[in-house]
């Protein structure tokens, strides 16, 4: 049994070399990345770029009008992949309830 | 030395298709003999012979085996008991496709565990006695009745059991064949094995190596 | 060997002969499975590597971000805010963020422009990101036009285009000079976007942000540890949803799964018969089947994910570029960091070999309990 | 709620095992009603077969536990970053009153279905299958375990809202003082090093007698309880100090981290094996007067004692050594 699976094994092993041997690059990459955010300041990836919320959604602002209101209605693909807020989910009272500070 | 008490099986029990293919049999068999069951088709000869190699259970009745009782055992016990006292030889010789000689031979050894070299040499030396030797390495398909029928007689003699039965052995044979397994059942029988067929071939039964037989007709023993 | 383990192993062996005897009947269920394993593996692989990726990327973020509201709706934040967040004890340096988007017609993407703090990019210079520079086609020495807020074409040179490593965070980014940016979006001097914060001790950060919003009523914090926790339940939640989404396959493919196995051909039927009659017991043919399933999920597990592996990590997740992209026209190019997690392994596991076993135990006993005088009949 | 992956597998996994183990408690009873080995009937031959599938689906359930438990674990673990103030798994299990209890009932889920198969095991080996109403008897005690480990844990799940930036606002959204307690109290490490010691000698000491004599599977088994009990707690509140170097460190899964050289599994995982073995031959021990079962109960016991002894010397010695090796010094704290 040990032999009819060996290749499978030995291309595991090999993936695992290869996964070492290119993690150095990709971990040079990232702290390429992190040189930048730094020096930028940064807050987002810029995975989506079609629509300026989901750009730098940290930044993305509820009362916007249309197209950055995250509830608005989705003409954007990216927008199906993004969970709206959790303040803007029926289940969530938070936004009447009183707050300390002001949002 | 087996012995049945009033043994009685039923199929499909307490339904209206209910049906009782044993009824009655009480018959003591010797160690060291070569008996035939005889009797036309659907007289329970089959029935019987499954019921005695542990098989199946029967519905009411003892059967005992060196006056131990087989008959109430779960089928867990029946089965390690039929691994090591009992070798079948099937009507269909019932070999596995796509398998070698050797590999069929091995096959029931498997759940036993015994290491792979020894169980090995065994079945090659059992190959060799019948005249398979060269042919260890074939595939089952490729064998001819007469050289099929004999791998499954070293398949049901590779855990060494004191007992041999054997269901219509040479429903599946021509005469030469079927004089050939006879004189196999000689063999056996000399060298200590007891020998339990069912037939309704005269050459089976009026071979002069058959010790006893056993008559039946629905279900019952008619004769023995 | 101990004696149960060699009859594993004649166990483990029959059940691989008997597997490659009924290679195609089997090989269309491995074929479904690993599938299935790709499929799932792929979409965890990728979610987990970009999670991993933005928890490492963004611990360069600002420790706080603090931006004016006005109206509840984001706003230029003042100079004189600046100041009086130089009165809030435990702040290292605070500095005025200019950053915004631009729509540009010509491609149809939305660039940010921003203005760098420690490099300086001379007045009719512009330095961008290397998705920018794949779309418009443009090297260091090109010209570049905008038209600004007050309609006048801008032209800038390229001065340099960003490293395509960091292309994960900088694809869209343009980096101008102050000067340019005050005009070019018509904000006034003493005016910026917001303000990024640098906090002397982490552990101040939370009392910090509570200080400023105290200090500063018409503006919000954002923290950096935030935004990583949102990162993090963001694409979580996402691989969430898609194994949802994927829980009818799953689902097909047990049905499947508990057809195969349930469906015996009399051939296997037959072959079960003969290893009961000759001595085998019910538990010997439930182990070997067993055996069997474990072969088979082995298999397709190995393969499964080593395919999801080298679909993500080397051909950078071909698959999910079309739906991550969306409509965007700066899609970066990204490699992922190749990281095999025991959880997300677990996790795999659980949503394909658990359903497979879990669909083929009855079938299993079922088989198993044949008479054994079956062959006899 | 948290929509995550290994949420999802670990509801699922609950789900499917109690119904699996509910389905062999209805085998089970519909068994016990029928069940009479001296009938050579098909019905009780039906039945004997079913015993087949009850003890797969058992022993697959058993399977499926144990691997959720570090499924549980890991998650926990994995999730704490997205809660204010949790550090590790710990945090994440204090986030609501249903994580410890969660955790506690898929150990005794494990601990009962090894006990389980222990019984079976021997009973297989009786043929009049002497135990067949204890054993189903326990299956009954079993299913409401399983049940009641897979309605805390969708409890955990469904109690869990993550800290995450609420749409627009950014901070103080969550306080920290949610009752995310990052640690668990310990004992006084000396008290616990005492006890430690003490528990260990009970249980080797009754292991050796059994080996010796042949006898004493019962005492053995609840000493292996015992020690279990103490060995818990003397990792939380003593070697786990000496394993992240830190006099108030008490979390008993950052051991598992590769941080920690996986001394965490050196220490867990003869633990949870010795004790679900020596509990084995404590169920087992007391049959040996059952006729059927007299050649067999001895063997039994032998064997998983020895097992468990190895185990609990292995979890007393990497015990021992992570604390010979580490530079934290509590000579101040507690001599």
């Amino acid at each position: 049994m040990r032999m009819r699976l060996a290749p499978l094994l030995a291309a595991h092993d090999c993936s695992v070399t290869m996964a070492e041997r290119r993690s150095q690059a990709v971990a040079a990459r990232i702290e390429e990345s992190r040189a930048l955010v730094r020096e930028l300041r940064l807050t987002d990836l810029a995975l989506f770029t079609e629509a300026r919320y989901t750009r730098h959604l940290t930044q993305a602002d509820l009362h916007t009008a249309f197209q950055d209101h995250p509830m608005a209605f989705e003409h954007f693909p990216s927008g199906s992949l993004h969970a709206p807020p959790r303040l803007l989910r029926p289940t969530d009272a938070d936004l009447a309830a009183p707050t300390e500070v002001p949002d | 030395m087996i012995e049945l008490r009033e043994v009685r099986k039923a199929f499909n029990q307490g339904r209206t298709n209910e049906f009782w293919a044993i009824r009655g049999v009480s018959l003591t068999l010797e160690d060291n003999r070569v008996t035939v069951l005889k009797g036309p088709s659907g007289s329970g000869k089959t029935t019987l012979l499954s019921m005695i190699g542990c098989l199946s259970r029967p519905t009411e009745g003892r059967i005992l085996l060196e006056g131990r009782a087989l008959s109430g055992l779960p089928e867990r016990f029946l089965t390690e008991v039929r691994r090591r006292t009992f070798g079948f030889i099937f009507q269909q010789f019932n070999l596995i496709k796509g398998l070698s000689v050797l590999e069929n031979v091995m096959l029931p050894a498997y759940p036993i565990g015994r290491p792979r070299g020894a169980l090995e040499t065994e079945a090659s030396e059992l190959l060799e006695r019948f005249a398979l030797g060269e042919k260890a390495r074939y595939r089952v398909e490729w064998l001819s009745g007469g050289e099929a029928q004999r791998t499954a007689i070293c398949r049901a003699l590779i855990n060494g059991p004191r007992i041999l039965v054997a269901d219509e052995p040479t429903a599946n044979l021509d005469t030469r064949l079927s004089r050939d397994f006879m004189s196999i059942v000689r063999d056996l029988r000399a060298v200590g094995k007891t020998v339990l067929l069912s037939s309704h071939d005269p050459e089976v039964y009026d071979s002069p190596f058959v010790d006893r037989v056993v008559q039946m007709r629905d279900g019952r023993v008619t004769d023995c | 060997m101990p004696t149960w383990l060699l009859r594993q192993k004649y166990l483990i062996d029959f059940t691989l002969s008997s597997l490659l005897r009924r290679r195609a009947k089997n090989l269309g269920l491995l074929l479904v499975y690993t599938l299935i394993v790709f499929v799932l593996g792929s979409v965890m692989l990728f979610t987990h590597a970009l999670r991993q990726e933005a928890a490492a990327v963004l611990e360069g973020a600002p420790e706080i971000v603090l931006q004016r509201l006005v109206a509840g709706r984001h706003d230029l934040l003042p100079a004189s805010h600046l100041e009086r967040i130089g009165s809030v004890r435990g702040v290292q340096k605070k500095e005025g963020r200019l950053w915004g988007y631009f729509y540009d017609p010509a491609t149809r993407a939305n660039y940010t422009l921003m203005v760098p703090h420690d490099r300086t990019i001379a007045g009719g210079e512009v330095v961008i990101g290397a998705g920018i520079a794949r779309t418009r086609g443009l090297a260091r020495g090109d010209f570049y036009t905008l038209r600004g807020q007050d309609g006048q074409p801008q032209t800038l040179r390229v001065a340099d285009v960003l490293g395509s490593g960091s292309e994960l965070v900088s694809s869209d980014l343009m980096l101008v000079s102050e000067d340019f940016f005050r005009r070019f979006f018509g904000i006034a001097p003493g005016l910026y976007t917001d303000v990024a914060l640098t906090v002397r001790n982490p552990n101040e950060v939370r009392k910090i942000a509570e200080k400023l919003t105290l200090l500063l009523p018409d503006t919000r914090p954002i923290l950096r540890e935030e935004i990583l926790r949102t990162y993090d339940a963001v694409f979580a939640w996402r691989e969430g949803i898609v194994y949802v989404l994927l829980v009818g396959a799953v689902l097909a493919f047990v049905v499947f799964a508990w057809d195969k196995a349930s469906g015996l051909s009399a051939e296997e039927r037959r072959e079960i018969g003969i290893l009961k009659a000759i001595g085998w017991e019910t538990g010997d043919v439930i182990r070997m089947k067993f055996w069997e399933g474990a072969l088979v999920s082995l298999t397709a597990f190995l393969v499964g994910y080593l395919a999801a592996y080298v679909h993500v990590y080397y051909s950078d997740a071909a698959l999910f570029e079309p739906v991550l992209k969306g409509w965007a026209v700066l899609y970066p190019r990204f490699q992922l960091l190749p990281t095999i997690d025991g959880l997300q392994v677990a996790t795999l596991f659980f949503f394909t070999v658990f359903p497979y076993t879990v669909a083929t135990i009855v079938p299993i006993w079922r088989a198993a309990i044949t008479d054994p005088d079956a062959v006899m009949r | 709620m948290l929509l995550n992956p290994a949420i999802l597998a670990l509801l699922g996994v609950s789900a499917i095992v109690t119904l699996l183990v509910g389905a062999a408690t209805a085998f089970g009873l519909h068994l016990l009603r029928e069940w009479d080995i001296a009938s050579g009937s098909e019905l009780q031959l039906r039945l004997e077969r079913r015993t087949y599938l009850i003890a797969t689906l058992v022993a697959f359930s058993f399977v499926a536990e144990l691997v959720s438990l570090l499924l549980f674990v890991y998650n926990a673990e994995a999730m704490h970053t997205q809660f204010v103030g949790a550090m590790c798994a710990t945090g994440v299990l204090n986030v609501n009153p249903w994580g410890w209890p969660t955790l506690f009932l898929k150990i005794a889920v494990f601990f009962t279905g090894a006990v389980w198969l222990a019984l079976n095991h021997l009973d297989n080996q009786g043929h009049d299958y002497p135990l067949v109403r204890v054993k189903y008897g326990l299956l009954l005690a079993l299913f409401p375990l399983v049940l009641a480990a897979g309605a805390a844990q969708a409890l955990f799940f469904l109690g869990l809202r993550p800290d995450v930036i609420t749409s627009c606002c950014g901070a103080l959204f969550s306080p920290e003082s949610a009752g995310v307690a990052a640690e668990v109290a310990g004992l006084a490490p000396a008290r616990a090093a005492l006890a430690l010691a003490a528990s260990g000698a009970l249980v080797l000491g009754a292991g050796s007698w059994v080996l010796l004599r042949g006898s004493g599977g019962g005492p053995f088994g609840a000493a292996g309880l015992l020690a279990f009990v103490v060995a818990i707690a003397a990792v939380v509140s003593l070697v786990a100090l000496y394993v992240y170097e830190h006099p108030h460190h008490h979390c008993p899964f950052c051991v598992l981290k590769p941080g920690h050289d996986h001394v965490g599994y050196w220490l867990y995982v003869p633990l949870f094996a010795a004790t679900a073995l020596a509990l084995g031959a404590g169920a087992v021990a007391p049959w040996r007067r059952v006729p059927s079962l007299a050649h067999a109960v001895p063997g039994e016991v032998r064997r998983r004692t020895r097992l468990a002894v190895i185990g609990y010397a292995l979890f007393y010695a990497v015990a021992t050594y992570a604390i010979l090796r580490s530079n934290l010094t509590m000579t101040d704290v507690w001599w």
